[in-house]
């Protein structure tokens, strides 16, 4: 299910480039809402790399991700995983025209010690 | 400037009665009042010492010879010429210990090609009241705004600072520095063509007479490229269109980063070609480029084109307001 | 004698242009110097002295000789192109067409310079009065007349006509074959006036009676000798500007121009101030600059009038005393050495 | 007239091919000054050698234009053969109609006629060629290493065996380096201690070898051969001369807050110091910022208690001038700080410690007297993480690009050793790769995995956070997909390796390249792995680039040889192409001067003859055994004084010309 | 216009240090990387010994464009030569243009030995770019046209 010209719109879309990935894992160990997510921030840039970007695309991943810049602030490699979470999204929403999840679908075990800011910002992408 | 001109001339007086110094050099008196020239003096012609609206040339460039001669000789500088000064202090060309500086104090010097571009023709005498100029002629007495007629060197003037002297005639007025790089920008916004044009027009009149190389203070060499067959490029005449540019580029380049912009090279051109404004191309890119930097300002400082940083910018990223 | 009116005087230089290298006093990115006439330059007439003199035309800054082509190991030779044109020069100052007279003196006498001489056949001089002599002039000294210039034609501004008068063969060629340009004047008076006018003003210019009676033959050692020469000489850059405006310096240096496929040789002006002037494998024969100054108003003043029964190679036209970048100049040292100390 | 001769190599049909040969040697027949040429199948060949030979003999040739392959193949190879046929080998040019011709074009006709133009062009530029004699210089018999850690021990050893004086020049008051503060040494798990102190002890008792410990360079000129350094030997307010090393001024000194950096600041040192057991000197240091009489004049206990009476609280820095003939540079390295680190909590947590605190705590020597306990509390850790790659291989400006090389093993030994000590701890490795390359390498990886049950995971620590007393790790394991959140006791950061922060300065001072991580840049990455670009500087060790202690130690010895090579020589031949001034155009602007990377330019004032006298100029000079022909002066000088042999502007002109022709 | 460009065949000179882009270059050609005939390569020791008076006697004499080649900045064989390269011709290119000079006619470029793909598609470039542009008239010498 490779799809190269995908992943070269994702890679402009979220501005990094997949490749530099050393596959250290970083990314995921620092996630906070690892448990909520079936693909983790590190599956998504190798999932990318590899262009099977529909199963990322199709999995709720993209809604669980948190946005809380996390995995971008620790990647050592420049990859920024959750740009790449967002561009697959965006590639989702635009397909579908619209948001096909609700607020309250929103997964509720959050962490508390996640910043309100990093909440508001999920809220804002998911409604409307 | 009368009161200036007899204090310098006390001081000249009073340095060579104590024999701190045994000549001076400074401007002595013409037949009109615009044509005086440089000249070195002792006890026995200080009479003819002036200092007047008219003595624009620097003497800076003298003291190459002139330091390497018996005892101390006193030089008057402008402003403008010392930074001169110092620059040949830097690359070694004159011996500071036979120079004793008196830094004089300057409002700016009139240029008698405007004066005459302005109409006034047949000039037989000046005389400064206030701002304006009046002029003795044979077709009677003609008065001027003296900023209308000041030289192109004055109107640009980098500050009326001293950056070296041993000691001060008159006051340092302390002033807005002008505007020096107004007409490069100008030019730079022109398309290419349009700047060849203007190039062409003014270079084409150059007739190779070598008075900007001469009497710039930072070619000073004791063997110019020009005149030395061996360099491949010497040539006495701009005999065709493309020795008029290559000695101009290789004259300003080779003062890049040394011209202090004392405006020598205009102010003495016969054909009134404006080639500060090729050295102030330099200048400016130098600044723009490698941070600001003026040639001359003390004796240490490398300059632009003699140092360097790593993140340089590329040779192509000059920044050309024309688009092709 | 003629005139026209000053408004129609294109359509004068448009004529004589069709036959002639027409050369006019022409305003260039500020500055007024003799050059050919084309239809969109600006002549200015009023302009009393051209930043450099009239002698480029006889003489110009650079002239192409010969040139050697050279094909692998084989040299030819091609023969230089000789100015056959015929020439105009119009507007020529007093001051500027004795010059010619005294260039000739170099050039045709003795040894004749081919290019200079043919240049100086196919030229007919047009001159014109100084209406507005300036405090530099000292031509007077040379026994010249401003009012009356005696080219091949002799022209007068004034009050919007230019009126002409032809002199010599040439000039009178030159009138039959644009005299429907001009209208007949009978009336010499304004011409007259005029004339009148400049001699007053020339009588009253500072420099009009400079005293040159010091400069004979005979003083040649005491002037050469002299200590003056060196407090006159210090503030000299050793530029060319006084040599390169003045119109009787005649001196050259003849170059060699590697081109692509072989050897430009040319003649260009050269200057006696300039440090490598002359310069052999010796060196130099005038090492300093005291001596290269003195080397050039002694020529002026004092080895030419030797050679060719006193007459000085200087019209007075004041351009040095104008131009030099340091105010020094031929009056200053008459007036210095002339002195009697 | 000079004479030319010009051969056209066919290269076989390299050039051949492309090139018509024949048409060449036509073209170059018809050049002005050209009496002979030729077309041969292979001029590089013997027989083409020795028919060039005999051309510049039979012909009295006093050039020759060789149309070849690239002069940086052959040219040696022909100037060789000019010389011994009795041409000065520079009168040699070398015309590039293979790589640059015949190899790039298709077209016969435009091979040939662009051969034509460079074989022209060569004929140009070797009419204007003047003979030149590369000079000589002489060479000091005398090697400084800068840096005395088992780089520069075993590079002075070396040295100093093969009979070359040797200075050692060391910013600590004990020579021995990282490798002294180490506990075991991998594959083999030797103690570092027992292997490094016989070469230390060699190194002191050495008669060829000289120790400037607590000693700076200070500045360096001159050039190969010819070095001068200048070495600062600061003050030990010590008597090196008097101290017998025992230690009893140690014992009575009232301030012992200091940190002691020989255990990574885990424990503290008295004011006046020696750093450990076995240094070497084993003499006495005042650390001047802790002791009490330097700071404020009371005290003294050290100078009574010192029956020796070396104590000198006067002592000064001194100066110490000497000439060498090759330095090596032997600066070692440091780990980086981890205050960048914060979510591994190094700043925070003080059971969050670094591989080289790890050595330190478990060495016999070290502060826990090798009882391996947790910073914080002194509890035995159970549970133990370790870390790799930290800093290493990223680009955020607190990473290092490169790969640290030396973590992945010392990580297993790390891992390998607490097992085999204390087996009911339980030890993880977290990993983004193992890379074991080396003999004997993958197989100790391999033992600590398999014999000893470490366990390695694929996967990096998130974040650690102190909480009850204990450190939560948040870490992926990548190949089991999953969070892991691991409750340890210790955490061991393997940091990245830096160059040592003196080394930039000592990189200027001996005009050395060196890389944008502050590591030496060799002279050629391959073939010249010891050596800097600048003549006789040779590199040791971690200076260069992260490397082990065997890839040091065989550096150092390879460092070495090169040395001994260099001052086994009694003279040096210089570059020939050199620059080289006019000095009756030079203006003693000194220009040339400022932009010589090599500082092979002075001044001196000169008598010239002027007319009517002797005038007193300031002239410039080139060092030509200094000058390595770059040609930057050439270019700031104005009155085109200042010229470059071999490469003179009028035969770059002349070039350009008849290119364009 | 057209027709003409299509006849047009440039002159370039080519500068090139001796120890990156004349490797470069070297390289290039034992890859079979083509570039124009048209560009000639000078080999000077250093990018730093280009005087520019040796460029614009390459336009005198009817050289239509010039480029230099030098090591990457950082990695010059004498360590600096390039940085004083870089400013000088950073200078002379922008007077150069200034005096009305298309800026296309003159580049510098760094290539390593190990970058003959880079030099070939820098040169196939450079030359595609001046032969665009046309005949160097202004800064021609009439006496060099024959």
């Amino acid at each position: 299910m490779q799809n190269l010209k995908l992943r070269e719109k994702i890679e402009e879309m979220s501005g990094v480039s997949v490749l530099k990935c050393m596959r250290c894992g970083k990314c995921s160990a620092t996630c906070p809402n690892y448990d909520e997510m079936e693909f983790h921030p590190h599956q998504f840039v190798y999932f990318v790399e590899k262009g099977e970007i529909d199963k990322l695309a199709n999995s709720k991943s993209i809604y669980t991700c948190l946005s809380c810049m996390a995995c971008v602030e620790r990647c050592p490699r420049q990859v920024e995983p959750a740009k790449i979470i967002e561009a697959v999204k965006l590639l989702q929403i635009r397909k579908q025209g619209n948001n096909h999840l609700k607020p309250e679908q929103v997964s509720v075990s959050l962490d508390p010690e996640l910043p309100a800011q990093a909440l508001t910002s999920a809220f804002r992408k998911y409604s409307k | 400037m009368q009161e200036i001109m007899k204090q310098a001339k006390l001081k000249a007086e009073e340095l060579l009665t104590k024999g701190v110094v045994n000549r001076v050099i400074g401007w002595t008196e013409g037949d009109f009042s615009y044509d005086c020239s440089p000249a070195t003096f002792t006890l026995d012609n200080l009479d003819k010492f002036v200092y007047t609206e008219f003595c624009g040339a620097n003497l800076s460039k003298y003291l190459i010879e002139e330091s390497k001669k018996e005892g101390k000789i006193l030089v008057f500088l402008k402003p403008c010429d010392t930074y001169s000064f110092n620059q040949l202090i830097q690359e070694h060309r004159i011996k500071r210990e036979n120079i004793y500086v008196v830094g004089i104090e300057c409002r700016g010097k009139v240029d008698i090609d405007k004066l005459r571009a302005f109409g006034i023709d047949g000039v037989l005498g000046c005389k400064t009241e206030g701002d304006k100029l009046i002029c003795d002629t044979i077709y009677g007495e003609k008065t001027v705004d003296k900023v209308d007629v000041m030289l192109e060197k004055c109107l640009s003037c980098k500050g009326k600072k001293h950056v070296v002297y041993d000691e001060l005639i008159g006051e340092e007025v302390v002033e807005e520095p002008k505007d020096r790089f107004g007409m490069v920008a100008q030019l730079e916004a022109m398309t290419e063509d349009e700047r060849y044009k203007f190039w062409q027009n003014e270079l084409s009149k150059c007739i190779r007479c070598n008075a900007c190389r001469n009497v710039c203070p930072a070619c000073s060499c004791v063997h110019c490229v020009f005149d030395n067959p061996d360099s491949n490029i010497a040539s006495k005449a701009n005999t065709d269109r493309f020795e008029e540019k290559l000695y101009h580029i290789i004259r300003a380049w080779h003062v890049a980063g040394r011209c202090t912009d004392c405006g020598e090279c205009s102010r003495v051109c016969p054909q009134g070609i404006p080639l500060h404004l090729i050295n102030r191309k330099f200048i400016k890119d130098m600044n723009e480029f490698y941070g600001e930097y003026q040639a001359g300002e003390d004796t240490e400082t490398k300059a632009p084109l003699n140092s360097y940083t790593f993140g340089d910018r590329e040779p192509h990223e000059f920044d050309t307001k024309e688009g092709k | 004698m003629m005139k026209i009116s000053l408004k129609n005087l294109p359509e004068l230089y448009s004529f004589i242009a069709k036959k002639n290298d027409l050369y006019l006093p022409i305003f260039k990115a500020g500055q007024v110097d003799f050059a050919k006439w084309d239809k969109d330059a600006i002549v200015d007439l009023n302009k009393l002295k051209t930043t450099k003199s009239a002698k480029d035309v006889f003489f110009p800054q650079s002239q192409d000789l010969v040139r050697f082509e050279v094909d692998g190991k084989k040299i030819s030779i091609d023969e230089p192109i000789m100015p056959t044109n015929k020439q105009v020069i119009f507007g020529v100052k007093a001051c500027d067409n004795r010059s010619f007279e005294l260039l000739d003196m170099a050039f045709v006498e003795d040894y004749p310079d081919t290019f200079y001489e043919m240049r100086r056949a196919n030229t007919t001089i047009v001159t014109l009065a100084c209406a507005k002599p300036d405090e530099a002039c000292f031509c007077k000294a040379y026994g010249i007349d401003a009012a009356d210039p005696k080219g091949d034609v002799s022209t007068w501004i004034v009050d919007g006509y230019l009126h002409w008068m032809p002199n010599t063969d040439k000039g009178i060629e030159l009138t039959t074959e644009v005299k429907d340009f001009f209208e007949l004047d009978m009336d010499n008076s304004a011409v007259e006036n005029q004339q009148s006018e400049i001699r007053a003003i020339i009588d009253r210019l500072p420099y009009s009676n400079i005293d040159l009676s010091k400069f004979t033959p005979d003083k040649l050692l005491e002037l050469f000798n002299s200590p003056k020469w060196k407090a006159l000489s210090e503030a000299c850059l050793g530029c060319g500007t006084c040599t390169f405006v003045c119109p009787t310096c005649q001196c050259y240096d003849v170059k060699d121009f590697k081109t692509k496929t072989g050897v430009q040789r040319f003649k260009c002006w050269d200057s006696c101030m300039f440090a490598d002037f002359t310069k052999c494998a010796h060196g130099n024969t005038r090492p300093s600059q005291m001596q290269r100054y003195r080397q050039r108003f002694m020529h002026k003043l004092v080895y030419f009038p030797s050679n060719h029964d006193g007459v000085y190679s200087c019209v007075g036209c004041g351009r040095c005393v104008q131009k030099c970048p340091q105010m020094l100049n031929i009056v200053k040292v008459i007036k210095t050495l002339g002195e009697d100390k | 007239m000079k004479k030319i001769g010009v051969f056209v190599c066919w290269c076989g049909s390299n050039i051949a091919a492309t090139v018509d040969v024949k048409a060449v040697v036509e073209a170059c027949k018809k050049e002005p000054n050209v009496v002979f040429a030729e077309d041969y199948q292979y001029i590089c060949s013997e027989i083409g050698q020795n028919k060039m030979a005999d051309a510049i003999r039979d012909y009295k040739l006093d050039g020759v234009v060789i149309c070849s392959c690239s002069p940086r193949m052959h040219e040696a190879t022909f100037r060789k053969t000019a010389e011994k046929a009795g041409l000065n080998p520079y009168m040699i040019e070398v015309a590039n109609i293979r790589e640059q011709c015949s190899w790039i074009h298709k077209d016969i006709e435009e091979g040939t006629e662009k051969a034509i133009v460079l074989a022209r062009t060569a004929i140009a530029k070797v009419l204007l060629n003047a003979p030149l004699q590369a000079g000589e210089s002489k060479v000091t018999k005398r090697a400084l290493v800068i840096g005395g850690g088992i780089a520069g021990i075993q590079s002075a050893l070396d040295i100093a065996d093969a009979g070359f004086e040797v200075d050692i020049v060391e910013k600590k008051p004990s020579i021995g380096g990282k490798m002294s503060q180490l506990d075991k040494t991998f594959p083999t798990l030797d103690c570092s201690a027992c292997i490094l102190t016989p070469k230390m002890v060699d190194v002191s008792a050495h008669e060829k070898i000289n120790i400037f410990a607590y000693s700076e360079v200070e500045a360096v000129s001159g050039f190969v051969g010819n070095f001068t350094a200048k070495i600062r030997q600061k003050a030990r307010y010590v008597d090196t001369a008097k101290c017998t090393g025992c230690r009893a001024c140690m014992e009575k000194c009232p301030s012992k807050k200091s940190l002691n950096e020989f255990n990574a600041g885990l424990d503290t040192r008295p004011a006046i110091y020696i750093p450990f057991a076995q240094a070497v000197p084993n003499k006495a240091t005042i650390d001047p910022n802790a002791c009490i009489k330097l700071k404020t004049g009371k005290c003294g206990i050290c100078s009574k208690v010192c029956t020796a009476g070396a104590i000198d609280y006067e002592q000064k820095d001194q100066i110490i001038e000497r000439e060498y003939g090759a330095i090596v540079v032997a600066t070692g390295y440091n780990i980086i700080n981890l205050d960048k680190f914060n979510e591994l909590g190094y700043s925070d947590c003080k059971d969050v410690i670094t591989s080289l605190e790890f050595e330190r705590l478990t060495n016999a020597a070290g502060p826990t007297k090798g009882h391996l306990i947790c910073p914080s509390d002194g509890r035995e850790p159970k549970k133990i993480v370790f870390v790799q790659c930290v800093g290493s291989r990223g680009l955020r400006p607190c990473d290092k690009q490169y790969c640290s090389k030396i973590c992945c093993m010392y990580t297993a030994k790390h891992a390998m050793l607490l097992r085999e000590k204390h087996p009911e701890t339980e030890v993880y490795v977290f990993y983004i790769d193992v890379r074991t390359p080396g003999k004997n390498y993958d197989e100790f990886y391999r033992r600590a995995v398999e014999q000893y049950g470490v366990h390695y995971i694929k996967g990096q620590v998130g974040k650690v956070i102190e909480k009850d007393g204990h450190l939560e790790v948040q870490a992926s394991d990548l190949l089991a997909d999953e969070q892991l959140h691991i409750d340890a006791d210790l955490v061991v950061l393997a940091a990245a390796i830096e160059a040592d922060d003196t080394a930039r300065k000592i990189g200027t001072m001996l005009t050395a390249s060196m890389d944008t991580n502050d590591f030496f840049t060799e002279a050629h990455a391959k073939l010249k792995p010891v050596e800097s670009p600048t003549a006789g500087i040779f590199l040791s060790g971690m200076c260069q680039g992260p490397k082990d202690i065997p890839d040091t130690v065989a550096q150092a010895g390879a460092a070495a040889v090169k040395v001994i090579g260099l001052l086994s020589k009694d003279t040096l031949k210089c570059n020939a192409c050199v620059a080289s001034p006019n000095e009756n155009m030079c203006n003693g602007c000194s220009l040339c001067a400022t932009v010589c990377p090599y500082g092979a330019i002075t001044y001196v004032d000169k008598e010239f003859r002027i007319p009517g006298g002797v005038q007193v100029r300031r002239v410039s000079q080139v060092n030509e055994a200094i000058c390595q022909g770059c040609g930057a002066c050439t270019v700031a000088c104005m009155s085109g004084a200042m010229d470059l042999k071999g490469f003179t502007n009028k035969e770059i002109m002349a070039e350009v010309e008849s290119i364009c022709k | 216009m057209q027709v003409e460009n299509k006849t047009f065949k440039p002159t370039i000179v080519a500068f090139c240090c001796n120890w990156c882009s004349y490797a470069g270059a070297d390289l290039a050609g034992s890859a079979r990387l083509s570039y124009p005939a048209e560009v000639k390569i000078i080999r000077i020791p250093c990018s730093c010994r280009l005087n520019p008076m040796f460029i614009l006697k390459a336009f005198q004499r009817g050289a239509d464009g010039v480029i230099l080649c030098g090591c990457h900045p950082g990695d010059c064989h004498y360590t600096t030569g390039n940085y004083y390269a870089r400013r000088r011709m950073t200078t002379l290119f922008s007077m150069l243009n200034y005096l009305g000079i298309e800026k296309e006619r003159t580049r510098v470029e760094w290539v390593s030995a190990a970058e003959g793909a880079k030099f070939s598609a820098v040169m196939n470039d450079f030359v595609a770019t001046i032969t665009a542009l046309g005949e160097n008239k202004k800064l021609e010498d009439l006496r060099c046209k024959k």
